[in-house]
């Protein structure tokens, strides 16, 4: 059998930890191969020595029958390899078109030939249906653009082996049918895509074969037709698990939230949230599903006081906390789960422990008398860290040495252990495999049934359709429809998040 | 005579050396190496550029006549750029393959670049300080130009080539930054380095090379200042001009035509410091203010016009291989 | 804990003991004889207590503007301005220092308050712009730096004296000196700025590391865009940090005026305390017994260097070269963590040879 | 002690045999500079060259008879004082007014070693003396010198720091310049450091640009920027009428211009301030058992303590040589009093 990959018994370590053992991988040529594994199992880093961004420790590579040493990616880049990282690697001040041809660009004399190259990012995006505006500025256009700019880096450079690094993570429904449209003709073309992603109803959709590894050990390799999700999940984390979240039938009181017309900016001044009015009740969930752009990120961020509220009320148990500091709107019972838990979330640098009061530091029993208390927090964290089984040796490790999935347990141990009266979850899962999915999604249903308002801002539909009581579409700033997840399907949730009015049941809006 | 052929000619000479400097510095912190030590690369710059220029006059007069002394300053000039790009790959090293911290590095820079000079000098010499050289950059008409109407007394009229090389290096030194390959990776490599890497460039190399050249364009500006102003050697030859380089890095939000204004703009101030007290309506005026008003300017236009400059995403963070 | 903050106190040492290698190196090839440097740098800052009281002298200033830029440093700041800062300080302590005839319990406490709020203000303007306007905090202290070097010229001209060229003796109520101290160190211009610079460095500490404020500073310092989530402010941490940065720097110049001189003269240039004190606070590794520690090695370079040329007829550039090295070598820590490695893994490698060697002789 | 010897000057390298013996009643002088440095072509320079000829005319060696130390900021200069006196020095020098505090201090410390302060005016003490200048004197001979030479009939003043003493040469110079032709016009400047060659050097730009054709200085490093300026005047046109008037030595060197083979010059004169003179001669007195402790020599123009350079023999003219002589024998008569302060400068004017 030809296979065009072959990686075989890899091994790499980091201090302290094995991320990689006894790996083994075969691509054939022309396949979608998907890679699977709980966050932290070591699937990036098993690209990343693919790509020659990290050397392994032992083991073999083989591309098209050859072995191989990939010192750099620039070997990686000659051998035909390209690969989408899990974070963008996009200079964000660049246009579209010079992030495309770092590296590898066309001259004209001594210049950048910039007119050629946007005309040759044009033609390739053609070809393969990535719509892209080759002149915009990286920083100014969505995560859906940026990953198909990452595609056409390595369109570009000529890649015929493409790793894309859990690619699905940040797109919205919409843009999730379309890459997997275009990894389809992309395979087609003799492509062979290896696709990294926790969402196991898009490997049965797009992938041939899967491997699976789990804390860094090679599990296996199986054809996707002849195997179920279920069969993934307890391959990927060893034991059975549910997908549908059980919960009872939401019990709604009191209205905890009451945010009427209200409007917010975004950093370049336009107007996002146009005129918003949105209620969350005690004991109910409400979802905002919405494509990325719509004004989430300003109502959430206008709600926790971050940003400006330029009109409009925002309602906490009846009492305005409209252009209150986040400081005072925390003390009135506000919890957020923030949606970019590095620039956001934590504080690197900090230890948990540090990281579980970041806004509680201040408050008796963590100071007394302007002193901290380190031992009352470090045993706070313990508690948390033990409740919410973040995997972490203790309380004093650094934030950042924590993987993805783990940091996101402590935050969110740390929100809703303020037992707020309104928690906002703001893609509460991205990036987390099944396993965090499933104990994430009990936390929220659980805090729910305590008789908290939770609203819950996510891309992915599956997520609001589960677990909302409640799903308020947003678009262009405005709810335009408010409806009930029995009572709807994908199908019209994705038309009313085009914009196009509701017909069927419910309010007329 | 009018004001502005007063003012300008003086500005520019006051600014010539700035401009060569914060070129550096604005290749330096573009691919996101701070550099503090634009200071010290100044220093050695001056240091070699009198020390050639004393020990090569006498040789190129001897052998080559006027001619022979037009040529020394330049000589000195290159020998004292190439010099301190030598002497900068100290702060590349340290800061690049040894990640170190780069401020505190271009702090040890600046220490280090006196130091050497002037314990360098007492080896030579015997003495703590240089005679005056014989054969300085010297002011000229620039032919033609100068015979411009209104333009030509005030900007090409006993003016230094120097001048105009920093004003065409500046325009040099954006159109690499901008336009050619090379500078679009300098950038991304200042910007996002890992994306860089993932790109085949080499982030280390680009971070030498840009540093490098950062000792480059200050050497050019430390034997420019020495040669125009001071034209000898001694501890106090360069006394702050490197910082208010790298101030006009800042103030020209990192871009070199930026830097060139900040740099035209601190010499417009300062000289109109220093002319006003011999300027009527200014006399009497208490010394004191018209001495810090440049910086006074510097601090209002910042806040008033320029507001908030974005510095290079990475400045200031060492690129580790790998790592997340 | 302790072990992994223990560990990075090995590595400044090995710096140190990098530059005075390079230091002897350079002295034996310019043909120095670099015992007699050496012996004559100790000398210069221990030969006897007087001299270890003018060690001790100097280095109170450093171990304060170290913790002016240490301050900053931890929320993120780098405050180049501690010069101009340590001159407003060192102005307005011989300010109130002779315009005030009052008992010393009062005269020294607002003499040195009075310098550390001048530092302050000196800090606050960078600080507010910054938090304000988002200029960049280098910037303005650079230009600071001249406004205070101008400024207090001229109010030491004018304001202070008659067209002077230095300002009165402060009263004794206002000095730091003590003739117990002096006299314990031969005269030596040793003062009781020493203990407040310790106690400052403990108030440091314990700010930092054990209020609520210094969690605050630190986490701005780290992330600002979580601190703001976090509910802190950052604008007043920010202007916070500056100030107190300031106040520390103030103090230093307080150190200056109260202490070393008791006067303040017109400066021509600046006095290099605040520039030092960035390497000081890195040599510290930004902790308050850090930087103590490196004001020590400064305080001891400096006062021995003055000695070298009369003793050993070494020029006294070679100690600036050779601080300059020990600095870089500091901040390039890493290439002492892998030349330990590689003296470790020679090591094994060693090892492994000999017991290959022996095992094949056990043969 | 450092390196290569430089031409001719007594160094004391121990390269050079010396065929004499020191001499026996020679007494062990040592100097502490300010932070100009030993080599500041200044007063340090100055007056390490004095101790220097002393060491040559008593055949004394280096290092161990006589030496200097060097400070390198103002807190150097007690512990600098110490050392010397620690290491047996019999006549210690403080050089620079900046020194005044620490050497009256250290010198009520070690009442049996004698201390002179260069500069100054020190407290009484028996075991401290105190040598200043008439700077103002030979400010005031450049001053008449100058107005003798200028054509446009406006000389300029560029000073280091604004302070009383570099107030002396501002005073001392107008007021010679005033008492030729009270028309003339004085433009003064302070560049606020004796360093910035470039603040030097935009002053005189501004200067000569206005009309003004000869600039006195007393800025140090900075006046090296007046230098640079006047020498590329000159350079550009030789024919140019631009002067520079040297301060503390005879900077003759430094106004070297060479255009086409043709040398010019345009150090008109240097008011030079004899501190090795001075220095020299008090080593001298307390070899003798003379030894002026407590009093305040001021040497001037009666004692050569100042004087001006005639070394530009084609620029300072017999006949201006003559009359500036003129006016320094009025002077060293007591004819005149010369102002050193401004005040005393207001009421000079009144009374021409
Ligand atoms: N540069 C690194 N230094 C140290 N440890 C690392 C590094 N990169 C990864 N690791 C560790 O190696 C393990 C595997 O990480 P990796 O990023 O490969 O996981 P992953 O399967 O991609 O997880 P996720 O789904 O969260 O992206 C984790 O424990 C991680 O913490
Ligand atoms: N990324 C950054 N880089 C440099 N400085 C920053 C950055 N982010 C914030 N700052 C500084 O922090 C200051 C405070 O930020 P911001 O304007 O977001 O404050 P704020 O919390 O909204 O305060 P307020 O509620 O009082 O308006 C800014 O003015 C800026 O100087
Ligand atoms: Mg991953
Ligand atoms: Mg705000």
């Amino acid at each position: 059998m030809d296979y065009v990959i072959e990686m075989l018994d890899i091994r790499k370590e980091f201090p302290g930890i094995v991320a990689n053992n006894n790996i083994n991988l075969q691509v054939k040529k022309g396949e979608i191969h998907a890679l699977l594994g709980e966050n932290g199992a070591g699937k990036s880093t098993l690209m990343n020595v693919l790509f020659g961004i990290y050397q392994p420790e032992r083991g073999q590579i083989r591309v098209q029958g050859q072995d191989v040493n990939i010192t750099s990616p620039n070997i990686a880049n000659d051998l035909g390899i390209g690969m989408v990282h899990q974070h963008f690697m996009l200079v964000d001040t660049f246009t579209v078109t010079e992030n495309i041809v770092l590296g590898s660009e066309p001259k004209k004399g001594l210049k950048v030939d910039i007119a050629e190259a946007e005309k040759e990012v044009q033609r390739i995006s053609d070809q393969y249906g990535l719509k892209v505006d080759p002149k915009a500025l990286v920083r100014d256009i969505s995560v859906g653009m940026q990953q198909r700019v990452e595609i056409l880096k390595m369109l570009y450079r000529k890649a015929d082996i493409l790793i894309l690094d859990e690619p699905t993570a940040v797109l919205t429904p919409q843009e999730i049918d379309e890459l997997i449209s275009i990894m389809k003709s992309l395979v087609e073309e003799g492509k062979s895509i290896i696709l990294i992603t926790h969402k196991l109803n898009e490997i049965m959709a797009v992938a041939d074969r899967c491997t699976v590894i789990r804390r860094g050990e090679g599990i296996g390799t199986v054809n996707v037709n002849e195997t179920s999700t279920n069969e993934l999940a307890s391959m990927m984390v060893g034991r059975e698990v549910s997908f549908k979240t059980e919960k009872q039938p939401a019990a709604p009181k009191d209205v905890v939230l009451d945010i009427k017309n209200l409007v917010a900016k975004d950093n370049r001044d336009v107007d996002m949230v146009r005129g918003l009015d949105l209620q969350v009740k005690q004991g109910e969930i409400v979802g905002i599903a919405g494509v990325d752009g719509n004004g989430q990120s300003e109502l959430v961020e206008a709600i926790t006081g971050l940003r400006p509220s330029e009109d409009g009320e925002i309602l906490l148990n009846n009492q305005s906390i409209t252009n209150m500091k986040p400081r005072k709107i925390y003390e009135h019972g506000v919890a957020h789960i923030p949606q970019d838990r590095h620039k956001y979330g934590l504080v690197l640098d900090y230890s948990i422990g540090e990281n579980m009061v970041l806004q509680t530091y201040y408050q008796p029993p963590f100071t007394t008398y302007g002193r901290l208390n380190f031992n009352e927090i470090y045993n706070y964290a313990e508690r948390i860290i033990e409740e919410y089984d973040v995997r972490t040796p203790n309380s004093l490790t650094m934030a950042r040495s924590l993987s993805g999935g783990n940091q996101q347990k402590a935050i969110i141990g740390r929100e809703v252990d303020r037992s707020p009266d309104l928690l906002i979850a703001a893609q509460p899962t991205r990036g987390l495999d099944v396993g965090a999915i499933e104990f994430i999604h009990k936390k929220l249903i659980e805090e729910r049934d305590k008789g908290r308002a939770v609203l819950l801002v996510s891309f992915e539909l599956d997520e609001v359709m589960n677990l909302s009581d409640r799903i308020a579409v947003i678009y262009e700033g405005k709810i335009v429809a408010n409806v009930e997840p029995d009572e709807t399907d994908d199908q019209e949730l994705g038309l009313l998040m085009a914009g196009s009015q509701r017909q069927k049941v419910g309010e007329p809006q | 005579m009018s004001v502005l052929q007063e003012i300008i000619p003086s500005a520019f000479l006051f600014a010539a050396p700035l401009i060569f400097t914060a070129l550096g510095g604005v290749l330096s912190e573009r691919s996101g190496i701070i550099n503090i030590g634009l200071e010290g690369l100044m220093v050695m710059g001056a240091f070699v550029g009198i020390v050639v220029n004393l020990e090569l006059a006498p040789f190129m007069m001897e052998n080559f006549g006027s001619t022979g002394k037009l040529l020394t300053p330049w000589i000195s000039i290159l020998v004292a750029a190439i010099v301190s790009a030598l002497f900068a790959s100290l702060h590349a090293i340290a800061t690049v393959t040894f990640r170190a911290d780069q401020v505190v590095t271009g702090v040890a820079i600046n220490f280090l670049a006196l130091g050497v000079g002037l314990f360098l000098i007492k080896q030579i010499y015997g003495k703590g300080q240089t005679d005056m050289v014989d054969a300085p950059l010297n002011s000229t008409d620039i032919p033609l130009l100068s015979d411009i109407p209104f333009i030509g007394p005030i900007f090409f009229e006993g003016t230094y080539y120097t001048n105009w090389l920093a004003v065409i290096l500046a325009f040099v030194v954006w159109y690499v930054i901008f336009k050619t390959p090379f500078g679009l990776r300098l950038r991304s490599v200042g910007e996002h380095p890992i994306a860089a890497d993932t790109v085949g460039i080499n982030v280390n190399k680009m971070r030498y090379i840009a540093v490098m050249l950062s000792g480059f364009f200050g050497g050019i500006g430390g034997s420019v200042f020495a040669l125009t102003f001071a034209q000898n050697f001694s501890h106090g030859t360069i006394s702050g001009q490197g910082f208010i380089a790298l101030a006009a890095v800042v103030f020209g939000k990192w871009h070199p035509l930026g830097a060139l204004g900040a740099a035209i703009f601190f010499g417009v101030a300062q000289s109109l410091s220093v002319i006003g007290s011999g300027i009527p309506l200014l006399e009497n005026i208490p010394s004191v203010y018209l001495q810090i008003a440049p910086y006074v300017l510097t601090i209002l236009a910042l806040v008033g016009l320029v507001g908030r400059a974005e510095s290079p995403k990475a400045l200031g963070t060492p690129f580790i291989k790998g790592s997340r | 804990m302790i072990l992994q903050k223990l560990k990075g106190t090995w590595i400044p040492l090995v710096a140190i003991g990098f530059g005075l290698l390079a230091g002897a190196i350079i002295m034996l090839l310019f043909g120095y004889n670099p015992i007699q440097g050496y012996i004559a740098l100790w000398n210069g800052a221990f030969e006897n207590p007087y001299f270890t009281g003018e060690t001790i002298r100097l280095m109170t200033p450093y171990i304060l503007s170290g913790l002016a830029v240490a301050f900053a440093f931890r929320s993120g700041l780098l405050n180049i301005g501690v010069e101009g800062q340590v001159f407003v300080g060192w102005l307005a302590a011989v300010w109130v220092g002779t315009a005030f005839s009052l008992p010393a319990f009062i005269h020294l406490p607002l003499a040195i308050l009075a310098a550390a709020v001048a530092g302050g203000l000196w800090g606050f303007v960078p600080g507010y712009l910054k938090a304000k306007y988002q200029v960049h905090e280098v910037i303005i202290t650079i230009m600071m730096n001249y406004i205070a070097l101008y400024s207090t010229n001229a109010i030491i001209r004018n304001v202070l004296t008659d067209q002077g060229e230095r300002t009165d003796y402060i009263a004794e109520s206002a000095s730091l000196k003590s003739a117990w101290l002096t006299e314990l160190m031969e005269f030596s211009n040793i003062h009781f700025g020493i203990i407040l610079a310790i106690f400052s460095a403990l108030f440091y500490w314990y700010f930092i590391e054990k209020t609520k404020y210094g969690f605050e500073l630190k986490a701005v310092g780290f992330n600002r865009d979580a601190s703001k989530y976090a509910g802190m402010s950052v604008k007043r941490s920010i202007i916070m940090s500056m100030v107190i940065s300031g106040g520390f720097a103030g103090l230093a110049g307080a150190m200056e005026g109260l202490g070393t001189f008791g006067y303040m003269s017109l400066q021509n240039s600046f006095t290099n305390i605040g520039f030092d004190g960035i390497a000081i606070a890195l040599l510290g590794g930004n902790t308050a017994i850090g930087v103590i520690l490196a004001s020590g090695l400064f305080g001891v370079l400096k006062n021995g260097a003055l000695n070298m040329p009369t003793s050993a007829g070494v020029p006294h550039e070679l100690v600036d070269i050779i601080t300059a090295l020990i600095i870089f070598f500091v901040a390039a820590s890493y290439m002492i963590i892998l030349f330990r490695e590689q003296i470790i893994s020679m090591y094994h490698k060693l090892k492994h040879k000999l017991s290959n060697i022996s095992s094949k002789e056990g043969k | 002690a450092c390196g290569t010897s430089d031409e001719g000057n007594a160094d004391g390298d121990s390269g050079e045999e010396k065929n004499c013996e020191p001499s026996d009643d020679a007494i062990n002088v040592a100097m502490v500079t300010d932070v100009g440095g030993v080599d500041d072509k200044s007063f340090n320079q100055s007056a390490w060259e004095g101790l220097q000829a002393y060491g040559e005319e008593y055949c004394l060696e280096e290092d161990e008879h006589y030496d200097y130390a060097q400070s390198t900021q103002d807190a150097d200069y007690e512990p600098n004082l110490n050392r010397l006196t620690g290491q047996d020095y019999e006549l210690v020098y403080g050089i620079g007014y900046k020194l005044t505090e620490a050497i009256e201090k250290v010198a009520g410390q070690n009442p049996d070693t004698n201390y002179a302060l260069v500069d100054e005016v020190a407290s009484e003490m028996d075991n401290l003396t105190s040598i200043t200048f008439k700077e103002h004197q030979g400010s005031f001979l450049v001053g008449v010198a100058a107005a003798l030479k200028t054509e446009s009939n406006q000389v300029g003043f560029v000073g280091g720091v604004d302070s009383p003493l570099i107030n002396k040469f501002e005073v001392g110079f107008e007021a010679g310049v005033k008492s030729i032709d009270p028309s003339i016009e004085v433009d003064v400047r302070y560049a606020e450091s004796f360093d910035d060659a470039g603040k030097g050097r935009q002053i005189a730009n501004s200067m000569y640009n206005s009309g003004v054709d000869i600039i006195y200085h007393a800025a140090g490093g900075a006046g090296n920027g007046v230098f640079s300026e006047a020498k590329d005047i000159k350079t550009n046109d030789p024919e140019s009428y631009v002067w520079v008037i040297g301060v503390d030595r005879d900077q003759y060197d430094e106004g070297t211009v060479t255009v086409d083979g043709t040398d010019y010059n345009v150090t008109f004169t240097s008011m030079v301030k004899r501190v090795d003179i001075a220095v020299q001669d008090v080593a001298e007195r307390m070899m003798e058992g003379d030894f002026p402790g407590g009093e305040n020599i001021e040497y001037g123009l009666s004692d050569e303590g100042v004087s001006v350079a005639d070394t530009n023999e084609e620029a300072y003219t017999e006949e201006i040589a003559t009359a500036v002589s003129e006016w320094e024998q009025k002077i060293i008569d007591g004819e005149l009093d010369i102002p050193s302060t401004h005040d005393e400068l207001e009421e000079f004017l009144n009374n021409l």
